[in-house]
């Protein structure tokens, strides 16, 4: 069970929160632009890292913000949190 | 085809005309009204505005709640607030905010319908709690004044300190309510709490 | 190889089994081999033993980081099927299931298939309608399927509640007979000796720590036990997919997760099926230990932590009790945690890459211990032939693409 | 009374309450306070159960929830309680306590024939045999199934219910031995919030059993004195006969408390059962040690215990488990157990000391008491068959040294810290060579003391609690400067124990030693292992399944570790321990459920008209977790005969539906528009206030996600309805995308699918309704037209009101505020009845949408499906980007054999084609047969009096065409043809109306 730190909630159970996958993965500004492989590497390809983590979470029964957590993939430890336009 | 106007509320209390809830430790307090408010908390002339209307300043601190006389603003998130008032403020309420939000980014959005309020009280209140709730509700870290956005066993909730009796406020979705009170009328009763018989859905 | 036997049992037995030799030999690592495993689990074991029979590629190396099946092969609910969705995914788990039959005596192991039949429960009118869908796809791939009223269910398994009081109540369920579940450990340690045997070195405790490549092809692996060249690598790393593909510098579709799965103290026997259900992400057996043995859902986030989490066995045992009343007074013993690598569409990438010489068998999520022999037998063919078999042609890497998905979320154990 | 083994005086138990259980059906004399385990004891029976595998006898081993063979099986029938230890079962009144894995009787049990062919089924042997015939083995499975497995299951559900608390402090101490309460104790002079637990039904733990005093007081009375105090002392939580089963990331750690059942049944004290779910600031891990066996033949003797636990029945139960002791060990402390016999008036006879020259001062002691003490002695073979008769000692070098009659053979093998719960959660451990055995490592806010911290001295252990539990105070930010003085004790200093593995020489050959008594995991069979390769000590755990049994091989890992270092010649170190697993003990299913059961188990949504539709007759589905009316049969009416009427009623009157469930999203903010445009597939800026607007919602990867009709309130605000199981999901998709991706975006989004109820009006005759029930919406065709919304007053009471459609008649959506809704719906209803107002259910739903062909996303789509393939390409705008549009031009989403949907009617009308059925160009029976694809909604459509069906196939199909789908039940082919997905009113006139 994490304790995921929610910027504006503080430390909740993480039941309380919907895991958003990797962060820092920006929407193409021109989709039609890119190659297939360009696409396919935006839409399913993941660094899926072992160790440091960027990752999005929603603190969904809570404050239903978006937010950023870095987490120690292997250890689940959390190594920080912060908001959108704020930084870890 | 004008019978009475009747309002159910999702514990079972119907009534025609509005009534104060009745004291007791378990209870339903049905029919307030809940406003939900959304907007830039950096926009303080949108704010004065609020704080004209209702009487009472936007909490901004999260997981805190500012109280007036008959309204409580709550804080639901950095941009967003829950005004609980008494039950006839409904329409009028939301009516008031609009104007006077009129021209701001911001949203008024009357929810009463959608949730309901149900108040624990008495020396038992953490147990019960205890028993769906994962918060560290003591006093300590959880004092009157302070709200919080949570699950309770597997729906959600927005609980309130109310009082040191320890008194609180369980705000929960309609469609939840009768999960949520069967959860606290099962965790209360080896305490000698439970539900009036009105209010046993 | 000295061959498994009563006979042979009871000999060495009157000598007090001073004379049984290892069941595989403690390798240590050539310079170069013609092709390198890396990873010795099930798959990766599987894969090295149909190059050596099947194909006469002999000098192959199975590298493994820790000990021989410590991986997935060791961590999982050992639930053997194949009644998947869509043709792909039939064929080659139909294919597996076929090799599961043969198994013991093909390795001379027994790894104690035990087709005791897999029973797929539906809580909704739509699960219904999905279960028959998957029942008609199956029968025309000729996979034994059968539709099963709440009745026949509940002659079939008694001790399930099929009450229609239950939040969610069992409406109906399809049964697969040639299911079943297998003693997960003995089929890494089976084909470890049947590949040992055909000459394949196996390598514990030698960590892969950088693949090199010249002009677009592999050419050796870094190891903790120094450099070993190879002709062509298949990396079969369950739980670590992404770790080791990033080191040729290829990004996979996958995303790794913990599964979690508990087991109860042994019990006289109760219940013979392998009883699942998707709504409420439970599979349960019971071992010939007389165990029963539970399969959770897996952990939203991404994580490679192998602790329990107790939160998703609260839930699933809520479930367990719900179905299986009788239950709630058994205990349970132990938990773990497995990690798997899962695909946006649930199903397995078996497959060459960018890189000339360097294949993956990955991704299978929640799937791959009822694939081993299927997925060892295609993935040889694939690096023997330096191509794909027709089996495994549509788990290619580039379908993430093109969009030719196999999506088997449906039809995998636990919603991913 | 019949106990002959119960001393007469001292002991903790209540000697003024006597009660009476039985064991297979023979009285038992206990007194309150006494376990299962000690009253068997003071009983003479010493026969508790049989081994796993051989069948072998076995007796009480422990006192504590270490013992590898006390497995019993407690009451009868849905309260019964399969293997739990009569060592930690409280002994209550009824109480019926039966063998395990034996039968027909414990004393003869037929399967102890396995012992017999023992040399030929050592570890693995399964593995090696049993492989032919093949088809034999459902037969060789059903026997291993049958000899295996040990209690039985209840026979029926659980009447019991189990409580879930969440619990939060500053210091959690786990276990109440002296390292736990003078940490309990520090901790809670600090003010702290503590809560202390120990699995032992009384604080004290090995103070329980100790000759020592402390601050001048009995070690018992100090324990006393101590809980009396933090009894009383505020913040304090005391939790006995409450194990500490798991430890968990975050520091969560799990508690189960065994609970007095309210009333005294057969399944006597634990029936009941409390989790607590704890998470502390910091925790004093106090859990102690557990004493490690011995290796000699015949180790598994009844009879044959660990000398604390001796110490143990004597000091807390008044129990002298023999008449006559022999004791063996490597350490001082069976020593002490022999001064307890000694007083205890039972004759010590010998103690085999593996060590050259014991010369501490507790084997002085003995010595002086006239003990015979063997030095550099070990025991060799253990006599007796169902109970130890005598133990035969020889010299390390193998010289015999005769055997010595005894009927309790004390042995202690020296201590190994319950490190378990640390290890759980990967905390970190080292090997400690003073103590031959693993211990942890403090860190990550785990503090341990005590004897599970290697210290093994009772002075020194007060001190360490003391200290750990102020630091621990103090990292959880509670500290008030001073440490409270640590209690003095005056134990006596232990000499250095001397490791003793594996018995010297030849010695070590001797049969049977068992290092895993519960898993009957012989010497031999480490051998075995060790001789096939199975080196690491997983493998030799998953090859011989050492440590695999109930009792999580407590003690014989410890043990097994040793004994592989000496074996591989290696340092035990390097060769570590099985990875340590929760639960510490086990748990019941139930008691970890907690109150996620029956009308608990998950919640149930209704709606406001629940009561209406339950008194007007409805049958109900699931929906999620949402409960819809499905339809209302009429007295005598089958469900098909209901869904017909209702059916015909919305064709050609009208009908009510509760469409309450749909998800609802006010979606307010200047950039609204541009939003919608981002998210949907078509466009909304230049839709008018007042209007309404199909929209279709796609994942990136194009596939469809969501669809629903969004109106425009005003000018920056518009209302968007999901389907009912995506409401939550698409929420929280508009979200992320707005506050992650376009945080730019002056948008809104607040759910209000709870405040607005819902309620569909179908049918030519809906409008009149409408107007008899009261409204002051102006209703005419061209003042309130198709696919626009209108506010006002409905029944009195404000409405929103959208003219859209999912059934192709002329239909008003009326959404209104849930409190109000049940006056509505019932004013809708009574003012409907002239026109002959039919309330229907999901399945007409169904009916009259699937007549329209209009798609129900998740029964049509499955998440492999675009917009062309079901026929709704003209929604994709060309002018605008929107999610998931790059997805439709990748080759395999401009396939144009993709599966389309398409229209199926049966030859026969009368035939319902099965839904899921499979779709086949020509039939046949060879396998695999190519699929053309399946049926995705198959009905009897009353409205069109025959079948209809909707059918995805690839490359779609013209009209006309001949297909086949399979029947799943009895192989048969149903022709079909196919034709257009709208099978009624396809020019869309009636909706118009």
């Amino acid at each position: 069970m994490l304790l995921i730190p929610c910027p504006w909630c503080g430390p909740r159970e993480d039941d309380e929160f919907t895991f958003g996958g990797e962060a820092d993965i920006p929407r193409p500004a021109d989709p039609d632009a890119l190659t297939d492989e360009q696409w396919a590497d935006y839409l399913f390809m993941r660094d899926n890292r072992r160790g440091r983590h960027r990752e999005q979470w929603c603190h969904t029964a809570g404050c239903r913000r978006w937010f950023i957590v870095e987490r120690d993939t292997v250890t689940n430890e959390i190594l920080g949190a912060g908001t959108y336009g704020g930084s870890t | 085809m004008s019978s009475p106007i009747s309002r159910r509320s999702p514990l079972g209390a119907i009534q025609s005309a509005d009534t104060p809830p009745p004291d007791g430790q378990l209870v339903e307090r049905p029919f307030l009204t809940h406003v939900n408010l959304r907007l830039d908390p950096g926009d303080t002339e949108a704010r004065s505005a609020v704080h004209r209307v209702l009487g009472v300043q936007l909490p901004l601190t999260p997981n805190t709640t500012t109280a007036g006389d008959d309204l409580t603003a709550i804080w639901l998130g950095p941009d967003e607030w829950l005004l609980l008032a008494e039950p006839d403020a409904s329409g009028s309420l939301a009516g008031e905010l609009q104007t006077a939000l009129a021209g701001h980014f911001a949203s008024v959005i009357d929810i009463s319908a959608g949730q309901t309020v149900i108040r624990l009280s008495g020396p038992s209140a953490l147990d019960v709690l205890a028993r769906s709730c994962a918060l560290d509700l003591h006093p300590t870290d959880f004092p009157p004044g302070a709200c919080a956005q949570t699950l309770l066993a597997r729906a959600q909730a927005l609980l309130i300190a109310v009082d040191g009796t320890p008194t609180f406020d369980i705000i929960v979705r309609r469609s939840f309510a009768p999960y949520v009170a069967a959860w606290l009328q099962d965790s209360a009763h080896p305490f000698g709490l439970s539900f009036p018989e009105s209010n046993t859905a | 190889m000295q061959f498994y036997s009563l006979p042979n049992l009871i000999r060495r037995g009157l000598r007090g089994h001073r004379d049984w030799t290892p069941a595989w030999r403690k390798a240590e690592p050539k310079p170069a081999y013609d092709v390198i495993i890396v990873g010795a689990g099930g798959h990766g074991l599987a894969t090295a033993y149909y190059l050596a029979k099947l194909h006469g590629v002999t000098n192959v190396a199975v590298l493994e980081r820790g000990w021989l099946g410590g991986g997935n092969i060791g961590r999982n609910t050992a639930i053997v099927r194949s009644n998947y969705l869509w043709d792909a995914s039939a064929h080659i788990y139909e294919f597996s299931l076929k090799l599961w039959e043969g198994l013991s005596q093909e390795l001379n192991y027994n790894v104690m298939f035990s087709q005791r039949g897999l029973l797929n429960i539906a809580h909704s009118e739509q699960e219904v309608r999905d279960l028959a869908r998957r029942v008609g796809a199956n029968q025309l791939n000729g996979i034994d399927a059968e539709l099963l009223s709440t009745d026949e269910i509940s002659r079939l398994v008694p001790i399930l509640n099929t009450s229609p009081d239950t939040r969610y109540p069992v409406l109906g369920g399809t049964l697969q007979r040639r299911g079943g579940v297998a003693r997960h450990d003995a089929v890494a340690w089976g084909y470890a000796r049947a590949a040992d045997a055909l000459g394949v070195d196996i390598i514990e405790n030698c960590e892969v720590t950088g693949i090199r490549t010249a002009n677009g092809r592999v050419t050796s692996l870094e190891t903790t036990r120094g450099e070993i060249r190879a002709g062509a690598v298949g990396l079969v790393v369950a739980g670590n997919a992404s770790v080791l593909a990033s080191m040729a510098g290829i990004r996979l579709p996958i995303q790794s997760h913990p599964l979690q799965a508990l087991v109860t103290e042994p019990l006289k026997p109760v219940f013979d099926p392998v009883v699942m259900s998707a709504a409420v992400h439970v599979y349960v057996h019971q071992t010939d230990r007389g165990e029963l043995v539970l399969g959770a859902g897996i952990d939203a986030p991404v994580s490679y932590d192998l602790n329990g989490n107790f939160r998703i066995i609260e839930h699933v045992l809520a479930a367990v009790c719900e179905l299986f009343p009788i239950f709630s007074r058994v205990r349970m013993l132990r938990q773990w945690a497995g990690t798997v690598d899962v695909c946006p569409d649930a199903s397995p990438i078996i497959s060459g890459t960018p890189i000339k010489g360097l294949y993956m068998n990955c991704g299978w999520g929640t799937g791959g211990f009822k694939a081993t022999p299927g997925s060892g037998w295609v993935f040889a063919h694939t690096l023997a032939h330096q191509e794909p078999h027709p089996l495994n042609e549509p788990f290619a890497l580039d379908r993430f693409t093109t969009g030719a998905l196999i999506d088997e979320h449906g039809a995998a154990a636990v919603a991913h | 009374m019949s106990q002959p083994f119960r001393l007469d005086r001292g002991g903790r138990i209540d000697r003024d309450t006597p009660i009476q259980f039985t064991f297979d059906g023979r009285p038992i004399d206990a007194y309150r306070g006494d376990t299962v385990a000690s009253a068997l004891l003071a009983s003479g029976v010493t026969l508790v159960g049989r081994s796993f595998k051989y069948h072998r006898p076995r007796g009480i081993v422990s006192a504590g929830a270490e013992d590898p063979n006390a497995f019993v099986q407690l009451g009868h029938g849905a309260r019964t309680l399969p293997n739990r230890l009569a060592t930690v079962t409280a002994a209550t009144p009824g109480l019926k306590v039966r063998h395990v894995n034996a039968w027909p009787t414990l004393e003869y049990d037929v399967m102890s024939a396995f012992g017999l062919v023992a040399p030929f089924i050592p570890a693995g042997f399964y593995y090696k045999t049993l492989m032919w015939p093949r088809r034999f083995w459902p037969l060789y499975e059903h026997f291993l199934r049958h000899a295996a497995g040990l209690g039985h299951a209840p026979d029926a559900p659980d009447p019991d219910r189990y409580d879930h608390v969440h619990a939060h402090c500053d210091v959690l101490v786990v276990g109440a031995g002296p390292a736990g309460l003078a940490a309990a104790r520090a901790a809670a002079h600090t003010g702290a919030r503590v809560i202390l637990v120990d699995e032992q039904a009384e604080p004290g733990g090995s103070l329980l059993a100790s000759r020592e005093r402390v601050d001048d007081l009995p070690g018992p009375d100090w324990a006393d004195a101590v809980t009396a105090e933090l009894t009383a002392a505020p913040g304090v939580t005391l939790l006995p006969n409450t194990t500490a089963f798991g430890l968990y990331e975050s520091n969560l750690v799990l508690l189960a408390e065994r609970l007095l059942a309210d009333q005294p049944d057969d399944a006597g004290s634990e029936s009941g059962a409390r989790v607590w779910r704890v998470l502390p600031k910091q925790i004093v891990l106090a859990t102690g040690a557990h004493e490690r066996p011995l290796l000699f033949a015949n180790n598994d003797r009844p009879g044959v215990m660990l000398a604390g636990a001796i110490s143990t029945y004597v000091h807390r139960y008044a129990v002298a488990p023999g008449s006559r002791a022999v004791l063996f060990t490597n350490n001082d402390a069976a020593y002490r157990t022999a001064l307890d016999l000694t007083d205890a008036g039972v004759p010590v006879a010998a103690i085999a000391d593996v060590r050259t020259d014991p010369d501490g001062d507790l084997p002085s002691e003995a010595r002086a008491q006239g003990i015979p003490v063997h030095p550099g002695a070990v025991v060799r073979h253990a006599h007796g068959g169902r109970r130890v008769a005598a133990a035969e000692l020889c010299s390390l070098d193998g010289a015999p040294l005769g055997a010595i009659e005894c009927d309790l053979l004390g042995v202690s093998g020296g201590f190994a810290p319950a490190l378990h719960l640390h290890a759980q959660a990967s905390g970190p451990t080292e090997w400690d060579p003073t103590l031959a055995a693993f211990a942890p490592r403090p860190g990550n806010g785990i503090h341990p003391a005590g004897a599970v911290a290697g210290e093994l001295e009772l002075a020194a252990t007060l001190r360490q609690g003391t200290q750990a539990g102020s630091a621990a105070a103090a990292a959880a930010g509670r500290s008030n400067g001073s440490e409270p003085e640590a209690p003095r004790a005056n134990d006596s200093a232990q000499a250095p124990i001397q490791p003793y593995w594996l018995p010297p020489g030849n010695l070590a050959r001797a049969k049977p030693q068992f290092v895993d008594l519960h898993e009957d995991v012989t010497l031999d069979d480490l051998r075995l292992s060790l001789r096939e390769g199975f080196e690491s000590i997983e493998h030799v755990k998953r090859y011989t399944t050492l440590g695999m049994g109930p009792d999580q091989g407590k003690l014989a890992n410890p043990l097994a570790t040793g004994v592989i270092a000496e074996l591989l010649g290696r340092d035990p170190a390097s060769v570590g321990t099985p990875r340590h697993r929760p639960a510490y003990s086990p748990v019941s299913l139930g008691a970890i459920a907690g109150r996620h059961i029956g009308p608990l188990a998950d919640p149930v949504r209704v709606t406001p008209m629940q009561e209406w539709h339950e008194a007007a007759g409805a049958r109900f589905e699931n929906v999620g977790q949402w409960r819809r009316a499905w339809y209302y049969p009429q007295p005598g009416e089958s469900m098909h005969d209901a869904v017909a009427r209702e059916c015909l009623a919305v064709r050609h009157r009208v009908g009510i539906l509760d469409y309450s469930t749909l998800g609802k999203i006010e979606i307010t903010g200047p950039d609204a528009g541009e939003f919608l445009d981002r998210v949907y597939t078509n466009a909304w800026k230049r839709l008018r206030p007042g209007r309404c607007r199909y929209g279709l919602m796609l994942g990136e990867d194009g596939m469809i996600f969501d669809d629903g009709v969004t109106a425009r309130l005003d000018d920056q605000r518009y209302l968007m309805f999901t389907s009912t199981s995506n409401a939550a999901p698409v929420l929280a998709w508009l979200e992320q995308w707005l506050q992650t991706e376009w945080p730019d975006l002056r948008v809104y989004l607040t759910s209000v699918s709870e405040h607005w109820s819902n309620i569909a009006l179908a049918g030519p005759r809906s409008r009149e309704v409408l107007a008899a029930a009261g409204t002051d919406i102006p209703l005419a065709r061209r003042a309130f037209p198709f696919m626009t919304f209108r506010e006002g007053h409905v029944a009195g009471v404000l409405a929103r009101v959208f003219r859209i459609s999912f059934s192709g008649e002329l239909s008003y959506e009326i959404n209104v505020p849930a409190d109000r809704a049940r006056h509505v719906w019932e004013a809708l209803v009574d003012a409907g009845r002239p026109f002959g107002i039919t309330p229907y259910g999901t399945e007409t739903m169904h009916v009259l949408r699937a007549e329209k062909g209009f798609i129900i996303v998740g029964q049509e789509t499955d998440g492999s499906v675009t917009p062309d393939d079901v026929g709704l390409g003209r929604l994709l705008s060309r002018r605008k980007d929107f999610l998931g549009k790059r997805s439709l031009s990748r080759p395999d989403t401009r396939r144009l054999d993709r599966k389309k949907l398409i229209g199926l009617l049966s030859d026969d009308p009368a035939q319902v084609l099965p839904e899921g059925g499979a779709v086949v160009d020509i039939p046949g029976f060879e396998r695999p047969l190519p699929m053309r694809g399946h049926v995705t909604s198959s009905y009897c459509s009353p409205t069109l009096g025959r079948s209809i069906a909707l059918a995805m196939v690839s490359g779609g199909a013209g009209h006309g065409e001949r297909f086949y789908v399979a029947t799943l039940d009895d192989d048969r082919w149903l022709p079909a043809r196919s034709c257009n997905p709208v099978f009624y009113d396809p020019e869309g006139a009636r909706q118009h109306v």
